[in-house]
């Protein structure tokens, strides 16, 4: 599969429902997520956030975040893997069905960038 | 009530464009039928270019469009629109709720001192717009809608007028709903709720034949 | 109270996740939310939304939504209610987090849009 | 190993300033423990700028720490530190989970080859810049950690240098981390994760004094 989304969010339902939504635009993608902490509070785990990264099945893997911690988390998972991994700085609920809608029909990289870059608030 | 200019080979007699309400209600009637046996047709234009659900979402309207009308038959034209509009904004769960909902809401309205049928489509039209926050050419619904209006306000409407606004949504680029996500990328494919309005108005040519 | 705030989402579970994210920073907001259609789906309810407005107890009601049905929801909901609603055109979570942060202390109106302008994405 | 700059007076010898193992090891043990005893502190610190957890994250944090320390007695400094950076990253759950968690994990590898305590204090204020892409002045554990490294290279660190560094973030504004998005509303009040690291470095003095 060309595409992968990994949705992090401080909160397990957030991560949860952001799947439920994109899946419906982009039902082929593979859509993973981490939400909450390790605890399944709010807050976030680099443990879950590797093992949504372990399951997802895209090549290329679009993430989104929504806050602070989720961030920094994702960013530290970034400096463990050899994934080609794009995280980006946007909205995260529009940031990622945006993306999802692009990435079901195989749209280039830069295209998808291209509509990401009107979202862009972090 | 304004007089009813009839432009060209006019086919149609001043009364046939006064919408009655056995018309109307054989209209809706036909209508919800139709989206009871295309569900998938509809379903299948959305996962192209959105989320796939526009079928399931119009059979459940019309579902509640028919049980609400079945419990109490509407006394005229502004009830019978009533009934239809609320039905579908309570039942839709889509984009096409609020759509299809505020443009029956707002015939149901003008219905109460207005009965041309290509007047009442226009005050729908309208209604699309303001809810939507759209017009033509976006790929939306409007794209069948106001040409409908249009044609109706020019003579009586046909099949091929109502086919031709529906086919010419195929090669827009949306830029309002769920396809404008995709951009140049919808090109190339029917807009769903464009075909569901295509179905209303499809019923009303027959609604209109068979009386 | 002076503020509350309304989450209006297609999914139940992103719209509950943003109220207990939400929650943490702003505990003494009044936060109701809808969420999915009245079966519980992927979608809106006009109903719903209704309910969620209903139900909240601000004075001063800041109103904050996914995409575009959940928002001519909320639109056809602020034609027909005479509570002092405000619907803002923001990233839902970033949007939310930000106004709850500054309404729980009770910021100026003026004070919570200057935040919000940099979220608007819509 | 470079040669340590003892500039002014310099009340301490190079020994003192080489971080030894038994030192560290009490050092992060005082910590845990104040972490233990002021969660209700840090969480009250956090309520009015934050989201209140932070004493509850730090306390996860801590219990994580001293469970792995327990677990195996770490071989030398580096261990030492990488123990509690897993313990942090994976157990606090928030920002300050990942910011403490990068500061241990780069002093961890710094100290394969340093044991300047004023060095890898700097590697670890480094480390949080990094992380949290932040410097001194947002209101943020930096400003704890920046003028302790400082202080550090200077002479002995006192408790009154770590005071006002803590003391210190009360008048800023947020500029990074949740107290930011209060914007001028968060001045007025002391940065929790300034506190938490006021802690961190109160234990090391004790830890040092000790000996
Ligand atoms: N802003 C808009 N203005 C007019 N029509 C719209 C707008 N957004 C969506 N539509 C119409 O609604 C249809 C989609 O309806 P549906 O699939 O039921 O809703 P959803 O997109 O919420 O899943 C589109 O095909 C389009 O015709
Ligand atoms: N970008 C950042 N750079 C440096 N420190 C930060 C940053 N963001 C937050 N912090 C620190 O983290 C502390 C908050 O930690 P904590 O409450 O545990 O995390 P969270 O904000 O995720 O709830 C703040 O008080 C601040 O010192
Ligand atoms: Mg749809
Ligand atoms: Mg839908
Ligand atoms: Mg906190
Ligand atoms: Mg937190």
């Amino acid at each position: 599969m060309k595409y992968g989304i990994v949705i992090v969010s401080h909160s397990p339902k957030i991560a949860e429902g952001v799947k439920d939504l994109i899946s419906q635009a982009a039902p082929s993608l593979s859509i993973t997520y981490a939400g909450g902490t390790d605890e399944g509070k709010i807050g976030s785990s680099l443990e879950n956030i590797q093992k949504a990264f372990d399951d997802n099945q895209g090549q290329t893997i679009l993430a989104f975040y929504d806050l602070g911690s989720s961030k920094m988390n994702l960013e530290m998972f970034l400096e463990m893997t050899d994934k080609d991994v794009h995280k980006y700085d946007v909205a995260l609920v529009e940031g990622a069905y945006t993306a999802a809608t692009l990435a079901e029909i195989d749209s280039p990289l830069t295209t998808i960038e291209d509509s990401l870059k009107k979202l862009k608030i972090k | 009530m304004a007089e009813r200019a009839c432009k060209n080979d006019c086919m149609v007699g001043e009364k046939k464009m006064k919408l009655e309400l056995t018309n109307a209600e054989q209209w809706i009637k036909l209508f919800t039928s139709k989206l009871d046996e295309n569900v998938s047709t509809l379903n299948e234009l959305d996962t192209a270019i959105g989320d796939g659900d526009h079928g399931t979402n119009m059979e459940r309207g019309a579902k509640a469009v028919k049980e609400a009308l079945d419990k109490q038959t509407p006394a005229d034209l502004s009830a019978l629109f009533k009934t239809t509009a609320f039905a579908m904004i309570q039942k839709v769960g889509g984009a096409s709720g609020p759509l299809y909902g505020t443009a029956f809401l707002d015939m149901s309205k003008a219905a109460k001192d207005e009965a041309d049928l290509a007047k009442l489509v226009q005050v729908g039209a309208d209604g699309i717009k303001r809810r939507g926050q759209s017009d033509v050419k976006m790929k939306t619904m409007i794209d069948v809608w106001q040409p409908v209006a249009d044609d109706l306000s020019a003579g009586p409407l046909t099949a091929d007028q109502v086919d031709q606004a529906l086919q010419s949504t195929k090669g827009m680029v949306a830029t309002k709903g769920r396809a404008s996500y995709l951009e140049e990328k919808s090109v190339g494919h029917l807009d769903p709720g464009s075909q569901s309005s295509a179905y209303l108005f499809d019923s009303l040519i027959e609604a209109l034949g068979e009386k």
